[in-house]
């Protein structure tokens, strides 16, 4: 395919659920495909949305925050397809008490109504996965107190700290406060409330060049596969098995997100093996986030979605 | 040439400032113009200089001027008005940049202008390293420099003290003696006023107007003698008693702001 | 004895030749404000900017039109979060300021008035001073928890130094003449601090309010960004967040208003306490 | 003729009287520096600081000792990365600076100079100069993507709208007595805007610099928080969510210096510049 | 109570300014110092007042001071020195404040202050909206309100007008006949010595050292008459030429900052 490259630039973040991405880059399947693809690395989902509007990158792949909704509400960006999810087996995001709100009675994810919480920006999927907690075990969202401190350090702080009760976190950033019993473990979100984390997506002027796009979700559906199939299919008590099959792919996972093999195999993120998308989460998401006023009301789902390449579930 | 000043009016705002002055200065005459405190001597010599233009009436020549003079009627001001992030060489200069001469014969008019005010050894000195009466010589220089046909001086000396006043005043009197350049000399200083001019126009409390216009009675070549001085005393005196009564009440007026 | 001279002169030279009135040279170099024009400006680009909102293919996401901010205004003005953003920020701003320009007036008059302080201090301030405070907020939380605290003291902080700047800067400008009529009247210390230097120096005071409230509304902003659920700053940072550009360019217009606000009544304060200028 | 009066004085009153000296009553209000009190000052503070960290049991995550400041800051000089960080953050605080400043000096200037101009731009610049810069961070970020061109333009609008003013107000202190002068001599305008309005209002420009050099620095954080991988700001704000505390302080104390160099160019440029005053 | 100036010496940093200068000021005497432009005037009278400390030397009193006098030794400032956020009325009650006097006592002191210097009417006035005469004015009620032994006065009617000077002058001579108050009166201008002193002490370049001290013939009381005037103009000429050359280089001096 020498003969006709296209240049893609893709933005990401540093992380496990952005696997395939890696994959496909560091196994050649995007130059297999004929694609030319640069990785330009972000360290917060938002940005990745904004650069896909103002074309700094042509797709964009992080999770789903209020802000990128708003943007592809107005036009300037559709999603063309799910990555990870939330799912039961497969930890990802924690619910994580200070030792003092354990103590004084903290235990359970139905505990959290009624504690400080930190989040690291209003609108985040932090933020969504906590109202479909409250959702969940029937109290309201307000009944917790969210604390927004714009990054995960921060927040791992804050917790330490003790000026919070409780936060989200990742699991990689939580692993090391829970082995030195700084923190205390209440549960995963995808054992809670399974959900769809974050997605593809992309600009009208990418939308509209249907070869390259078509090329480039068949290179990730490729090594979306291959991590199913390899990895995530040896999964077990949240922890993948490091042996001859999976140690390249998870070789190639802590390259990319400097972390040690052993770490990216506790940590793995579930990924549909076809790059479905779960549409129907994500209007719920839309919808709540329209009613917290977080989301621009006036669209859904549909408006959003390029139906053209999106897999629906 | 001759200045005149033709029914000159004006006012700021509801202020008026000066009512119908005419006069008329000769070419080589120089005439005083005293008045109480604000009554507008400073507006006037503006009109007259083409700085401001008067509400009524106007300020005319009438002949022509010298043809070597480059700025025929040149301000000398209250409070020199040297750039002063220039050398007293550069502050002569700056209104001869823009005129017809050469840069050769800038540089000699400008080194011509600080002898006549023995100003050459201080050429290369910045105003604020001068005494005030080093940073009123230059000035002169400066106004000299353009060979006016008539120096229009705005109370040239308030800004001094007594002394260095008195040395400049004797400057001033053998300058206005050297060539035929006339001068209007606006001032408080009725000595000043006898010293330096052939007539004095009085002008009354504002608005400005003119009450008297008094010819000093010895040649100005003659005044330098103790009993010349002693002899115009009495002329100064009396035009003290002419304005002293203006000039309490100008003093105590109050502005409200 | 007044030797009169004619007053209806008959000037020497040729009375026939016309006169030509003095060319006038003195034009130019006062511009004056008139209120008029900027208003008019104003509303000029208000209206080019709305047609290109409405007329041409202008995404509002790029650039919200005017009435789309006057509507995002409007309805946060009636759904009374706007009072609630406002009024939060407002006590973290008054607190913030009031605390920093206290002791950035105690330690301006200390540097001012003692040889001891003005050592010590000024190499303290002038070392401190161009830190952004931005940078210092991390440890402060850390000092001070992710409570109101540490964005008080973010506040108070940059206020401080720039009173203590203007305060120091504003004793050194009293005419020194002042001083030494007061001292040679025997005047006690106390009476020439309270009575000359204070008055003396409080022009260079106010005008440094003038800059210290902008430093506020600045750092409010930036203090907002942790641990924040209300306040101006953090609405416009969420907005940011959320990409809403009308609700953000909504906060930009209060935050705009705000400082036309405290800039008119530092003037107004002017106006009454340096009414003898 | 002169009387001349006995030098040698014999003053009347009883000369027995004992004569009691002049009581000297104008004693203080010289605060003078003295540049050796203040390093001193500064010497003993760091000293004390080092002994709180590593006597007392102070947690070194809540101050970091100077010792380990200056150890962090060694390190990152060997290791090259602290001029990485300075040289990138120096090309932008350039870039947004000089952009800002010639626009600001030619906008400034029309200010000063023409009717029309100053009506429009003072209501112009009075409404934008409030709004807190990193407010509008997000939308300069939508408008020129998230490249170099956003934080330069945070600069670059920061540091204008405060020279803008500084500009301005240094032509309006112009002397007017100066422009009436050149007027008198009929020097045309543009001769007069070059040799009598820009001198005169230098002062003021310069001025200008110093507070924007200080707004620059600011401005440089806050724009590193979005986007950016290397800069000092980035470099602070990174270990402060790191809560690298030693780190932190390390990049404050390279900005406070930052700070004080360029302050001290500031001073050189004036002392050369305007050598006249 | 005498004023005695005892070998008064003074250098700031390497610059020698006063040399050995001694005179006494008796009680109620009139002593004018003239000298050319920076000889040290302004740092004697700040040494004699107890402003400044002399290097050498010292400035002593001889006898008791009038009992009545709040402040013996009470300056009068060129620059007026008045609080511009005070008006005139708080301006002069301003060093009676920490006084022995009563609030009634000081109202009266006031009072009779501002009459003597025509104030009363402008009690309420703030400094900026007064002509600088009627600011000196103020400046002078303020001092005689604290009842002084000897004013000490350094060039108050410099920064005035000629005109004003003038009416100034005629109130000095008025309030210096009126009490038993003696003065210092430290002046550029000969023509002020000359009609205000009993004695005139001359200083010469600096570092200033006093050159003469000379006695004006005429009684201070007979000096108005036109006259008297004449008579005292020769004097005034003669103290001129005596100190000309001196002036001359005083004002040739280039400072090197
Ligand atoms: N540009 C101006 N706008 C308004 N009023 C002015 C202006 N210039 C001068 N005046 C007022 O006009 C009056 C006359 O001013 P002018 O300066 O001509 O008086 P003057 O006789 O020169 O006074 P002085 O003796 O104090 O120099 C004064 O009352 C002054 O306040
Ligand atoms: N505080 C000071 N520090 C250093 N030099 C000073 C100080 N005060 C005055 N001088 C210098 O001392 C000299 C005498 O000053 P002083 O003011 O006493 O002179 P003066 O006779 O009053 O002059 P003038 O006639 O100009 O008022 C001057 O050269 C002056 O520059
Ligand atoms: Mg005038
Ligand atoms: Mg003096």
């Amino acid at each position: 395919h020498a003969d006709q490259m296209e240049k893609a630039r893709i933005g990401v973040l540093r992380l496990s659920s952005s696997a395939p991405v890696f994959i496909a880059q560091d196994k050649g399947y995007f130059r297999d495909a004929g694609l030319e693809v640069e990785l330009k690395f972000f360290d917060a989902a938002q940005p990745v949305a904004v650069a896909t509007t103002t074309g700094d990158v042509d797709v964009g792949i992080t999770a789903f925050t209020a802000g990128l909704y708003n943007l592809a509400g107005k036009g300037t960006l559709k999603i063309i397809a799910g990555m990870s999810r939330d799912r039961p087996g497969y930890p990802l995001i924690g619910y994580f008490a200070s030792n003092k709100a354990y103590e004084a009675g903290l235990k359970t994810p139905k505990d959290l109504a009624g504690k400080r919480i930190a989040i690291t920006q209003v609108g985040s999927s932090f933020h969504y996965s906590l109202g479909l907690l409250a959702d969940k075990y029937g109290f309201k969202l307000s009944d917790m107190k969210l604390v927004p401190l714009q990054s995960m350090s921060n927040m791992a702080a804050a917790l330490k700290g003790e000026t919070v009760d409780a936060a989200l976190l990742p699991v990689s950033a939580a692993r090391k406060l829970m082995d030195d019993g700084e923190v205390k473990h209440l549960g995963w979100v995808g054992d809670e409330t399974p959900w769809q984390v974050s997605g593809v997506f992309a600009g009208p002027k990418t939308l509209a060049d249907k070869e390259l796009v078509t090329r480039l979700l068949s290179a990730l559906q490729r090594a979306e596969r291959e991590y199913h199939d390899v990895v995530l299919a040896t999964v077990k008590d949240g922890h993948a098995a490091i042996d001859d099959k999976t140690k390249p792919l998870l070789a190639i996972i802590g390259k990319y997100t400097n972390l040690p093999v052993e770490q990216v195999a506790g940590n793995c993120a579930y990924i549909d093996p076809q790059g479905r998308l779960d549409v129907k989460n994500v209007d719920d998401q839309i919808k709540w986030l329209q009613a917290q006023g977080f989301a621009d009301k006036g669209y859904d789902a549909e408006a959003i979605i390029a139906k053209d390449y999106v897999k629906a579930d | 040439m001759d200045l005149i000043a033709d029914h000159i009016s004006h006012r700021f705002g509801t202020l008026d400032v000066l009512d119908d002055v005419s006069f008329t200065v000769a070419a080589g005459e120089v005439v005083a113009i005293v008045g109480p405190s604000g009554c507008g001597k400073s507006t006037l010599l503006s009109i007259l200089g083409g700085l401001l233009q008067p509400c009524a009436g106007q300020a005319s020549l009438r002949g022509a001027p010298p043809s070597e003079s480059l700025n025929p009627l040149t301000f000398v001001f209250q409070d020199f008005a040297l750039l002063p992030w220039s050398t007293v060489a550069e502050n002569v200069e700056f209104p001869l940049l823009h005129s017809r001469l050469s840069a050769q014969e800038r540089r000699a008019a400008v080194d011509d202008a600080l002898r006549r005010t023995h100003l050459s050894d201080f050429r290369a000195a910045y105003p604020k390293q001068l005494s005030g009466g080093m940073r009123q010589r230059a000035g002169i220089a400066r106004a000299l420099a353009v060979r006016p046909a008539l120096l229009l001086m705005d109370e040239p000396l308030s800004a001094l003290d007594s002394q260095t006043r008195e040395l400049l005043l004797e400057d001033f009197v053998r300058l206005l003696a050297e060539g035929s350049m006339g001068a209007i000399y606006v001032t408080h200083n009725l000595e000043e006023a006898v010293r330096l001019a052939d007539r004095i126009v009085v002008l009354s409390r504002r608005p400005g107007r003119v009450r008297d216009v008094v010819s000093v009675p010895v040649p100005r070549g003659e005044r330098g003698a103790l009993a010349a001085r002693e002899h115009l005393l009495p002329l100064q005196n009396e035009l003290w008693h002419l304005i002293r009564a203006e000039a309490i009440d100008a003093e105590r007026e109050v502005q409200h702001a | 004895m007044l030797d009169r001279a004619d007053v209806t002169e008959s000037p020497a030279g040729d009375a026939t030749e016309v006169a030509r009135p003095v060319r006038f040279r003195g034009a130019g170099f006062t511009p004056a404000t008139s209120r008029h024009a900027g208003w008019l400006a104003l509303a000029a680009a208000l209206a080019v900017w709305q047609a290109a909102g409405s007329l041409a293919p202008v995404n509002p996401l790029f650039l919200p039109t005017p009435v789309a901010i006057a509507r995002a205004l409007y309805q946060l003005a009636i759904s009374g979060v706007l009072w609630q953003h406002v009024s939060v920020s407002l006590l973290r701003i008054s607190a913030g300021w009031a605390l920093g320009t206290a002791s950035g007036i105690v330690v301006g008059f200390a540097i001012g008035l003692s040889r001891i302080a003005r050592s010590i201090g000024i190499s303290f301030v002038s070392a401190l001073f161009p830190i952004p405070k931005i940078a210092v907020l991390p440890l402060l939380i850390l000092w001070l928890g992710i409570g109101e605290a540490p964005k008080v003291a973010t506040i108070a902080l940059g206020v401080f130094f720039s009173t203590t700047i203007s305060v120091y800067s504003g004793v050194d400008a009293v005419p020194r003449n002042l001083i030494r009529m007061a001292q040679s009247f025997d005047v006690p210390f106390a009476t020439i601090v309270r009575r000359v230097i204070w008055p003396g120096a409080l022009p260079s005071i106010l005008a440094g309010f003038r800059i210290t409230a902008s430093v506020a509304l600045m750092l409010v902003v930036s203090a907002e960004m942790i641990g924040a659920e209300t306040g101006i700053g953090t609405f416009v940072l969420q907005a940011g967040n959320l990409m809403q550009t009308d609700q953000l360019m909504a906060g930009i217009v209060i935050l705009s208003a705000f400082g036309l606000a405290v800039g008119k009544l530092i003037s107004l304060l002017e106006a009454r306490l340096l009414h003898w200028r």
